[in-house]
C-alpha cells in the first residue's frame, strides 16, 4: 500500500540483548536496514500470546514485511497472513505457509554438527556437555547434530544434555553445566546464557552459540557457531521490494555464508591438529553440498 | 488532700473528637498523690478515651494536662512514662510470646541500650515484684499466665517504669471475687506508698469499696466529682445513666409470677434440656482442661456455673455449643447426641449461645448490624428459600429485633464493629433470644457493660427462663450468679464440685468450694 | 482456626482504594511518571501515549483487542476476588489456567467432529474441573495440613506448568507437528468470534455472565453470604453453624474453575490449540486486579479492563515509538501504587499543617 | 562410608547445594526481619532483582564487588523502604504492594539496563567472584565442598545466620522487632516505634534480598538479564515458612531446596527415564511435603500481613 518504501518489523520472544537467539534476529534486521537504508521496527519480549495481535498491529501500520521471528509464532502468523494479504511475513521454521506467508529455517544444526566434533575432538575425558533451555524443535535439532557430530569424531564420545526448563536463568544453566562437568564432561555447549560462566569457574572448554561469544569469557570460548541472519533478511527484504519474493523455506545456512565457525581467539592452540583439519574439512564439504547435515527433531528420553 | 500544694494530676479542658464522635469534651480531672479515684460512666462514656491521653497515646484537640503543677505535652507513651504515668490497659498490652522479663525490658533503653540485661531486669523484677508482694515468675512466658498473672505483669511493668501515677482500666472485669481483693491490697498498699492510682470500673460495689474520689463520665462531659464517703451506689448508677436502674434478681421474677414455679416446668415430663456427663477435653499440648465434668440442665432454669476464671468453664461451654471437640463423654441437647455433631445441628435443638468473647466469637465486626442478625438464620426460611436470601425478611428482622432489644445505631446498616460494646452486646442478646431458643449457654453475658446495660442483659434471661427455656449461665462474678440462678454449680479444674440449690446458697461455701476446699 | 499468614488480610480489604476521581488522578500520576522516563530515552511522552490510547481505545479493531486481553485477567480476577472473599489468598490463579487450557485442549482434540454446542461446553467444562482440582489441591494442604496457600499456590504453579509442559511434550503433542503444542481445533472448538475483522471472541460474554453469577452469589445466595463470614471471622461462622472447611472450599474451588475457564476461553478463543506458554503471567496480573477491583466482581471486570487497556496500548508505545516494553510494566506497576498511594495524600497534608504549625 | 563421602560426584553435588541455596538463604534471612515484624514481603523478588541489577552496574563501573554488593544491599533497602512507606506508613494490603513493586522491579531493571548499556546486543559481562584457593580444606569430607569450596559472598551468607539469629533473640532491636510482630498495640504503649522498627526490618529484609540477587549477577554469573531471579525471591517466602521463620530452620530449608535442585540437575544427565519436566518439578514438589508435613503450623506472628495504625486525635 505504502508508496515511498519498504517499511520492515520484526517481532522477537525475547530481550534482543541475549546474545543468541534474539540477537541474532535484531542485528539481520539492523544489517538489512543498513545495507537497503529501509525503515525498520522491532518488539523485542514478545509472549506467544501477544504475538498475533503485535504482528497484525504492524501489518495494519504499513509495515510491508514481517518477520516472526519464532518457531512459536507460526499459528499467529498464519492467523495474520491471511487478513492482510498484501504484507509478506517471514515465520521462523514454520510448518503451514500462506501465498504471502514465508518461512526460514534455522539452520544453526548445521554449525552444531562442526561444534560436536570439534568438542569431542578437544575432550581428553571423550565427554561432552550440552545445556539448553527448552526442547523446542530448534534445540532439539541442535542437539542431535552436535551429537552425530561428536560421534563422528569420537565413535565412543558422551554426550551430556540438560534442560533448564526456562529460556532465561543463567545461574541454573550454570549450575546445570557443572554438573555435567563433574559427571565428566571438559568441552560444553552453551545453548544459554550461564553456560560459559560454568565453563569460567571449572575451567573447561565453552562453545558459544550465535554470537561470537568469546567476550564473554576470553579464554575459555573455543570457538562459536554464528549465525548471521543479515543475509536472509536482506535478501527477502529485496525480493519484496522487487517483487520477486516467493513463498518458500528461505534457508540461509553454511552453504549461503550465514552461519560460521567464529574465529578462534587462539585457543585453537589448546586442540589437536587433526581435529581442527578434519572439522574444517567438514565446513568445507557441508558448503560445497557434499555432505548434508542431518536434521533430526526428534524428542530425547 | 491538701488543697494548698497543687494536685499531682490535674487534667483541664480536654478535649477529644474521633470523626463526629466527640469523646471527651472539656473533660476536668484532678488526683493526688495517695488518693484512689475513681473513673465512672457509661459504655462509650469516654473514659479510656480519656485515660489513653493521659498515657500519651492520643494527643487531645484542646486542653492541657499539669503533673505537680507544671504544664507537661505528653506527646508520646515514652514521654508519659517519663512523667510517671503507667497505665494498665483493659485489653492487656503484653506479648504473649514473650518472657515477663521481655515484656518488662520493652521500649525501656534504661535495661541495655543495644543488649537488654534479662537476667539484671529479672532480679530486679523478682526484688520489686516481693516488695509489693506480687507473685511474679520473670522467666514466664506471657502465654503461660492466668488473667490475673497477666495482670500483675501490668501493674510491674508500670512500677518497673517508675509509675507515680497508676490508671487501671476495668481491671477487675477479668478477675474472680479472690483475685479482686487481691489486687485491692495491692493498690491500696500502693497508694498508701505515695502513688495516685485512677480506677475505673463498672462495678459500683468495689468503688465504693476501694477510692476516695469519683469522677462520673456522661457522653464525653463530667457529670459530677464526687467524695465517695458522700455517696451510695444508687446514687452513683443515676449519675451515670441520669435515671434510676436497678439490677433484677430471680427473686423479683419470683414475686411478680409466683404461680407456676418455672424451676420444675417440663424438667420432669421432657428430661433435661442439657446433659453432660464425664466430659473430657484436652488442650493442644494434652493437658484436660475439662476433666470429666457432668452436669443438666432443665427447662425454665437457669443453673449459674460458678468458678475461678481458668478452671474450665470456658472450654466447657464451648464443647457444649460445638466450637471445640470433646476428647471423651457425652453431650445431649434436647435428648439427642451432640457429642460429635456439628454447630448448626445444635442450633436447629435449640441452642442459643452467648460467648464470651463478643468481638471475635459472637460478632462479624466489618458487616453490618443487619447481616450480624442473620447470621445464624440465613440458611432457613423466611430468610431464605432455595438458597436465595429474602433481602426484605432480613431487613423486617433487623428492625424486630432492634427494637425489641433497644440497640441503638444509626440504622441497621451501621457496621457492628463501630459500635459501643453494650449495644454490640445486645446485637448478640438479640439474635440469639429472639429465636425462642430452648436453651441458652450464657457466658460472661454482662462482662465490661455498663449498669444500665448489665440490667437489660439480666432482664432478657429471666424473660427467656419464664419462657420455658433452660439456661446455662457461666459467669465468674459471683453477684450475677447469686441474682439469677435457680441451682448453683461450682467448676474447679474442669470438674463440678458442687451443687446447690437458691434456697441453700451460702457465699461461704461457695467460695470454698471455688478455692477446691470443700465439697 | 485455619491460621495462617492470610489471617488478617481481610481486615485489610476495607482499605482498599474507593472512589472513581482518586483513581483517575492515580491512574494520571502514574502517566506523568512515565512521561518522565518516555522523555529520558529521548522520545516524546505525546507521541507515546497517543500511540498507547489509539492503539488500546482509538479503533474497533484496538478496542477488541483490549476486550480479548480483558477475557482472561477478568476470569481469574473474578476466581481469585472469590477465594479471596472467603479469605482464601489463593495465588495460583496461573496455574490452574494452565491445566484448565491443557484439559480444554485435549477434549477440543479428542472431540474433534462433535457440533460445536456439545464440543465447547465440554471443553469449557473439563478446563473448569481441572482448574478446579488442581486449586483443590492446596485446599486440600490447607484444610487437611493447615499448609498454607499464599505458599503452596505459588509452588503449585511451577508444578503445573513443568507438568502441563511435560503433556505437551509428551501425551497431548500434536503428532503432526514439531512443537510441543496440541493439533489445532477444528472450528466447532473455537468460540465463535462476536466483531468481524477482529479477535474479539465470546469469551467477553462469558466474562459478563460470570460476573453477573459471582455478584448474585456474593450477595443473593446463602452460600455466598456464608462464604463473606467465613472470610471476615471464621470463628464467628462456625459460632453461627457455618461449615467453615466448606466455605473455604468452594472458595478455593471457585477460584481454580474461573482460572481454568480463562484457559478455556484463550485456547478456543485465541489460540485455538493448546500452546507450551498459554500465559505472559495473567493469573499474577489477575491478583492486582482483583484487589484493585475490591474484590466485588463488576470492579474486578473493570479492573481487569484497566490492565488490558495498558497492556495493548504499551506493546504498540513501543513498536509504534520506540518505547521499550518494558516501561508499560513500570507503568503498570506504578498504576497501582498510585491507586494504594491516594492515601498518602491526607498524609502530606497533615504534614504541611504540622509544618505551619511549627512555624507559626 | 568414607569413600562416599569424598567421592568427587557427592562433593560436587554438595557444593553445588550450597551455590544453589546462597542466593535464596539471603533471602529468605531478609523475609525473616520482614515477617517477624509482621511485615509480608512479597517483594522480596523485586528486592533480589533490584540488587542483582545495581550490583552488577556497580561492579562493571567499578570494577569493584567490594563497592557492588554494599550497593545492591543499599538498592535494596531503597526498595524496601518505598515497599515499607506502603505497608507500614499507608496501612495497604502488603501482597497488593510486593506484587506491584516486583511489577516495577522488573519494568525499572530492564529499562534502565537499556538506558546505561544501550538497546545493542553485546551483552556487557564482569569478571565473577571466584572461590578462594583453601587448598587441603577443599577436600575435606562434607565440609569441603559445602564451605571451602565457595566464594566470599556464600560465607558472608552463612555468617549471617547466627548473626540474625542474635539480633533477633539477643537484641534489643530484636526484642522490639519480636514485640512489634505479635503485638504491635503493646509495643507502641510501651513507647517502641512501631512504623520505625518496621521500616526498619523491611529495609534490611530488601537489603539481605538484594544482597541476595547479587550474588546471582557478581558470583553465579558475571551478567544481568531481564527477569533473572526467575521466581526466586518467592521460593525465599516458602524457605521461610518451612524453616519457621528461625534462622537455622531457615539455613536447613535453603540446603534442603538447594539439595533438590542439585539433585534434579544431576539426575537429568543420567538415565533415569523420567522426562525432565518431572525432575524440574522436584524443589517444588518437595517444597510443598515438607509444608505440608510438619512445617504446616509454624507459628506465624499474631499480626503478620495486618497493618498497624497509631491512634491519633481528628
Ligand atoms: N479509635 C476510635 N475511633 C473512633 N471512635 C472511637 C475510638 N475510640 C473510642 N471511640 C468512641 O469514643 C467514645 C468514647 O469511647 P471510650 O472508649 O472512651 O469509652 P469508655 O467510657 O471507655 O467505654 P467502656 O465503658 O465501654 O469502656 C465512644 O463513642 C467510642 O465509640
Ligand atoms: N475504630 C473505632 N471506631 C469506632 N468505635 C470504636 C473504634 N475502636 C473502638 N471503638 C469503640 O470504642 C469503645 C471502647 O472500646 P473498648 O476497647 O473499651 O471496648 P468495649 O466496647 O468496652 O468492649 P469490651 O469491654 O468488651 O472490650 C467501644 O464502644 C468500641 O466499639
Ligand atoms: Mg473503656
Ligand atoms: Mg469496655
Amino acid at each position: 500500500a505504502e508508496a515511498d518504501g519498504l517499511k520492515v518489523a520484526m517481532v522477537l520472544p525475547g530481550p534482543i540483548s541475549d546474545n543468541d537467539w534474539n540477537s541474532v534476529g535484531y542485528n539481520g534486521l539492523q544489517a538489512a536496514a543498513k545495507e537497503l537504508g529501509i525503515e525498520v521496527a522491532y518488539s523485542e519480549n514478545v509472549s506467544d500470546a501477544d504475538a498475533e495481535r503485535i504482528l497484525r498491529d504492524y501489518a495494519s501500520r504499513g509495515y510491508g514485511l514481517v518477520f516472526a521471528h519464532s518457531f512459536s509464532f507460526g499459528d499467529a502468523a498464519l492467523n495474520v497472513a491471511e487478513d492482510f494479504p498484501d504484507t509478506v511475513f517471514m515465520a521462523g521454521t514454520a510448518k503451514e505457509l500462506a501465498p504471502n506467508l514465508g518461512t526460514y529455517s534455522n539452520p544453526d544444526y548445521q554449525g552444531a554438527y562442526l561444534a560436536g566434533m570439534l568438542g569431542a575432538g578437544a575432550s581428553k575425558t571423550k565427554t561432552i556437555g550440552w545445556v539448553g533451555g527448552m526442547p523446542a524443535p530448534n534445540m532439539l535439532a541442535n542437539l542431535h547434530a552436535y551429537e552425530a557430530g561428536a560421534k563422528e569424531m569420537v565413535p565412543d564420545a558422551k554426550v551430556l544434555h540438560t534442560f533448564i526448563g526456562s529460556w532465561f536463568d543463567p545461574p541454573k544453566a550454570k549450575e546445570a553445566a557443572i554438573a555435567q562437568v563433574e559427571q565428566g564432561a571438559d568441552v560444553l555447549s552453551a545453548q544459554g546464557v550461564g553456560v560459559i560462566d560454568a565453563a569460567i569457574a571449572k575451567n573447561v572448554f565453552a562453545l558459544g552459540a550465535m554470537t561470537d561469544q568469546n567476550h564473554l569469557g576470553p579464554k575459555v570460548v573455543l570457538t562459536s557457531v554464528t549465525w548471521d541472519l543479515g543475509p536472509l533478511v536482506t535478501a527477502v527484504a529485496k525480493a519484496v521490494q522487487d517483487k520477486t519474493w516467493k513463498s518458500e523455506n528461505w534457508s540461509y545456512g553454511i552453504a549461503e555464508g550465514s552461519v560460521k565457525l567464529a574465529d578462534f581467539h587462539g585457543l585453537d592452540a589448546g586442540v589437536p591438529p587433526e581435529v581442527l583439519k578434519a572439522v574444517q574439512a567438514k565446513f568445507e564439504a557441508i558448503k560445497s553440498g557434499a555432505f548434508t547435515v542431518p536434521l533430526d527433531t526428534s524428542n530425547v528420553e | 488532700m491538701q488543697s494548698s500544694a497543687p494536685a499531682l494530676l490535674s487534667m483541664r479542658g480536654i478535649r477529644v473528637a474521633f470523626g463526629p464522635v466527640v469523646a471527651n469534651d472539656d473533660v476536668d480531672l484532678c488526683v493526688a498523690a495517695g488518693e484512689i479515684h475513681a473513673l465512672l460512666g457509661e459504655n462509650g462514656a469516654g473514659k479510656s478515651t480519656l485515660m489513653r491521653v493521659l498515657a500519651g497515646l492520643i494527643a487531645p484537640a484542646a486542653g492541657e494536662v499539669r503533673i505537680d503543677g507544671t504544664v507537661e505535652p505528653l506527646g508520646s507513651p515514652h514521654e508519659a512514662m517519663r512523667l510517671g504515668i503507667g497505665m494498665v490497659h483493659q485489653h492487656f498490652m503484653l506479648v504473649p510470646t514473650l518472657t515477663v522479663a521481655e515484656n518488662v525490658c520493652l521500649g525501656l533503653p534504661s535495661t541495655g541500650r543495644f543488649l537488654p540485661d534479662l537476667k539484671a531486669a529479672g532480679r530486679r523484677i523478682r526484688d520489686l515484684a516481693a516488695s509489693h508482694s506480687l507473685d511474679i515468675d520473670p522467666d514466664a512466658r506471657i502465654a503461660d499466665l492466668s488473667v490475673a498473672g497477666r495482670q500483675r505483669v501490668e501493674i510491674l511493668k508500670a512500677l518497673f517504669r517508675g509509675a507515680r501515677i497508676l490508671i487501671l482500666d476495668e481491671p477487675t472485669a477479668v478477675l474472680t471475687p479472690q483475685e479482686t481483693e487481691g489486687l485491692f491490697r495491692i493498690l491500696r498498699a500502693l497508694a498508701a506508698a505515695g502513688t495516685a492510682i485512677i480506677f475505673i470500673s463498672h462495678k459500683l460495689n468495689e468503688v465504693m469499696a476501694l477510692t476516695e474520689t469519683i469522677t462520673v463520665l456522661r457522653q464525653g462531659r463530667v457529670a459530677a466529682t464526687l467524695r465517695t464517703a458522700d455517696t451510695d451506689a444508687r446514687a452513683l448508677a443515676r449519675q451515670m445513666v441520669g435515671a434510676d436502674v436497678r439490677l433484677p434478681t430471680l427473686d423479683d421474677e419470683r414475686a411478680a409470677a409466683p404461680s407456676h414455679p418455672p424451676s420444675s416446668l417440663g424438667r420432669s415430663e421432657a428430661g433435661p434440656i442439657l446433659t453432660v456427663a464425664g466430659l473430657v477435653c484436652r488442650d493442644a499440648d494434652g493437658v484436660a482442661r475439662v476433666d470429666g465434668a457432668s452436669l443438666d440442665v432443665g427447662a425454665g432454669e437457669i443453673v449459674g456455673l460458678a468458678g475461678v476464671d481458668g478452671n474450665g468453664q470456658q472450654e466447657l461451654a464451648e464443647a457444649i455449643v460445638g466450637l471445640r471437640a470433646a476428647d471423651a463423654g457425652r453431650i445431649t441437647i434436647a435428648g439427642e447426641d451432640v457429642t460429635g455433631a456439628a454447630v448448626a445441628r445444635r442450633i436447629t435443638l435449640g441452642l442459643a449461645h452467648i460467648p464470651e468473647d463478643r468481638h471475635h466469637t459472637a460478632l462479624v465486626e466489618p458487616l453490618p448490624i443487619r447481616d450480624n442478625i442473620a447470621l445464624e438464620q440465613i440458611g432457613e426460611a423466611p430468610l431464605s428459600r432455595r438458597g436465595w436470601i429474602d433481602r426484605r425478611a432480613m431487613a423486617r428482622l433487623a428492625a424486630d429485633v432492634m427494637a425489641g432489644f433497644d440497640i441503638r445505631a444509626s440504622g441497621p446498616g451501621q457496621t457492628a464493629g463501630t459500635l459501643s460494646g453494650g449495644n454490640q452486646q445486645k446485637i448478640v442478646l438479640g439474635r440469639a433470644l429472639s429465636r425462642d431458643p430452648r436453651l441458652v449457654v450464657a457466658v460472661q453475658p454482662a462482662r465490661g457493660l455498663d449498669v444500665g446495660a448489665t440490667a437489660f442483659v439480666h432482664r432478657q434471661l429471666l424473660a427467656r427462663r419464664a419462657a420455658g427455656a433452660g439456661i446455662l449461665l457461666v459467669s465468674t462474678e459471683l453477684d450475677e450468679i447469686l441474682a439469677l440462678s435457680d441451682r448453683i454449680l461450682v467448676v474447679f479444674k474442669g470438674r463440678v464440685v458442687g451443687a446447690m440449690a437458691r434456697r441453700d446458697i451460702s457465699v461461704e461455701r461457695l467460695g470454698l468450694m471455688m478455692a477446691g476446699k470443700a465439697a | 482456626m485455619m491460621g495462617g499468614v492470610t489471617d488478617g488480610m481481610s481486615a485489610v480489604l476495607a482499605r482498599l482504594p474507593a472512589g472513581l476521581a482518586g483513581s483517575v488522578a492515580a491512574v494520571l500520576a502514574a502517566f506523568l511518571v512515565g512521561a518522565a522516563l518516555i522523555a529520558a530515552v529521548g522520545v516524546s511522552p505525546v507521541t507515546a501515549y497517543a500511540a498507547l490510547f489509539e492503539a488500546a481505545l482509538g479503533s474497533a479493531n484496538g478496542l477488541a483487542e483490549t476486550l480479548v486481553r480483558t477475557v482472561p485477567l477478568a476470569l481469574c480476577g473474578l476466581g481469585i476476588a472469590l477465594a479471596f472473599r472467603a479469605g482464601v489468598f489463593n495465588v495460583g490463579a496461573e496455574g490452574q489456567l494452565f491445566v484448565g487450557g491443557a484439559a480444554a485442549g485435549a477434549v477440543g482434540v479428542a472431540g474433534a467432529g462433535l457440533p460445536s454446542l456439545l464440543l465447547l461446553p465440554a471443553m469449557a467444562l473439563a478446563a473448569m474441573i481441572a482448574g478446579a482440582a488442581w486449586s483443590g489441591i492446596a485446599a486440600v494442604l490447607k484444610l487437611r495440613f493447615r499448609a498454607d496457600e499464599l505458599i503452596t499456590t505459588i509452588m503449585l504453579n511451577y508444578v503445573a506448568i513443568h507438568f502441563v509442559s511435560f503433556l505437551l511434550h509428551g501425551p497431548l503433542k500434536d503428532p503432526n507437528g514439531a512443537l510441543a503444542q496440541t493439533a489445532r481445533l477444528t472450528s466447532d472448538g473455537r468460540l465463535p468470534v462476536l466483531l468481524g475483522g477482529t479477535r474479539l471472541h465470546a469469551g467477553i460474554l462469558i466474562v459478563l455472565v460470570a460476573a453477573i453469577l459471582a455478584h448474585l452469589f456474593l450477595w443473593r445466595r446463602t452460600e455466598g453470604f456464608r462464604l463473606r463470614v467465613v472470610g471476615l471471622n471464621q470463628r464467628a461462622a462456625l459460632n453461627a453453624g457455618m461449615n467453615v472447611r466448606r466455605a473455604i472450599l468452594i472458595g478455593f474451588l471457585a477460584c481454580g474453575a474461573l482460572a481454568g475457564l480463562a484457559g478455556f476461553a484463550e485456547v478456543a478463543g485465541v489460540q485455538r490449540r493448546m500452546i507450551e506458554n498459554l500465559s505472559p503471567g495473567y493469573g499474577y496480573t489477575a491478583i492486582i486486579v482483583a484487589l484493585l477491583g475490591q474484590t466485588s466482581p463488576f470492579g474486578v471486570v473493570a479492573a481487569a479492563f484497566l490492565f488490558a487497556a495498558l497492556q495493548i496500548g504499551a506493546t504498540t508505545m513501543e513498536s509504534a515509538a520506540g518505547v521499550p516494553s518494558t516501561l508499560t510494566t513500570v507503568i503498570q506497576g506504578l498504576v497501582v501504587l498510585f491507586l494504594i498511594g491516594r492515601d498518602a495524600i491526607p498524609l502530606i497534608g497533615d504534614a504541611f499543617a504540622r509544618l505551619r504549625r511549627k512555624r507559626a | 562410608m568414607l569413600a562416599a563421602l569424598t567421592d568427587p560426584a557427592f562433593a560436587g553435588f554438595l557444593s553445588a547445594t550450597m551455590r544453589l541455596a546462597v542466593p535464596i538463604l539471603l533471602a529468605a534471612l531478609g523475609g525473616l526481619y520482614a515477617e517477624r515484624s509482621g511485615v509480608l514481603n512479597i517483594g522480596l523478588e523485586g528486592a533480589m532483582l533490584t540488587g542483582a541489577f545495581v550490583g552488577f552496574v556497580t561492579a562493571y563501573a567499578t570494577g569493584s564487588i567490594a563497592v557492588a554488593v554494599p550497593a545492591a544491599i543499599a538498592a535494596g533497602g531503597m526498595f524496601g523502604i518505598v515497599l515499607a512507606f506502603y505497608a507500614v506508613t499507608l496501612g495497604a494490603n502488603q501482597v497488593v504492594v510486593g506484587i506491584a513493586m516486583n511489577l516495577v522491579a522488573v519494568g525499572v531493571t530492564s529499562f534502565f539496563y537499556r538506558l546505561v548499556f544501550g538497546a545493542g546486543t553485546d551483552r556487557p559481562r564482569i569478571d565473577t567472584l571466584l572461590p578462594p584457593d583453601f587448598g587441603p580444606l577443599a577436600d575435606w569430607p562434607l565440609i569441603g565442598p559445602l564451605l571451602f569450596r565457595q566464594d566470599l559472598l556464600a560465607f558472608l551468607a552463612l555468617a549471617l545466620v547466627p548473626l540474625t539469629w542474635f539480633v533477633i533473640a539477643r537484641t534489643r532491636f530484636g526484642l522490639d522487632i519480636r514485640a512489634v510482630g505479635e503485638h504491635p498495640e503493646a509495643a507502641e504503649t510501651l513507647g517502641v516505634n512501631v512504623a520505625r522498627v518496621r521500616y526498619a526490618s523491611v529495609a534490611i529484609s530488601s537489603g539481605l534480598a538484594g544482597f541476595g540477587g547479587a550474588t546471582l549477577s557478581l558470583a553465579a554469573t558475571g551478567v544481568f538479564l531481564d527477569g533473572m531471579t526467575a521466581g526466586r525471591g518467592y521460593i525465599a517466602l516458602a524457605i521461610l515458612i518451612l524453616g519457621r521463620r528461625h534462622p537455622l530452620g531457615v539455613l536447613g530449608a535453603a540446603l534442603l531446596f538447594g539439595a533438590a535442585d542439585a539433585l534434579q540437575l544431576r539426575a537429568q544427565i543420567l538415565p533415569t527415564g523420567l522426562p525432565f519436566q518431572f525432575l524440574l518439578m522436584l524443589p517444588y514438589v518437595l517444597t510443598i511435603v515438607v509444608l505440608a508435613g510438619f512445617a504446616g503450623r509454624g507459628g506465624a506472628p499474631a499480626a503478620l500481613g495486618v497493618p498497624f495504625r497509631r491512634l491519633k486525635k481528628d
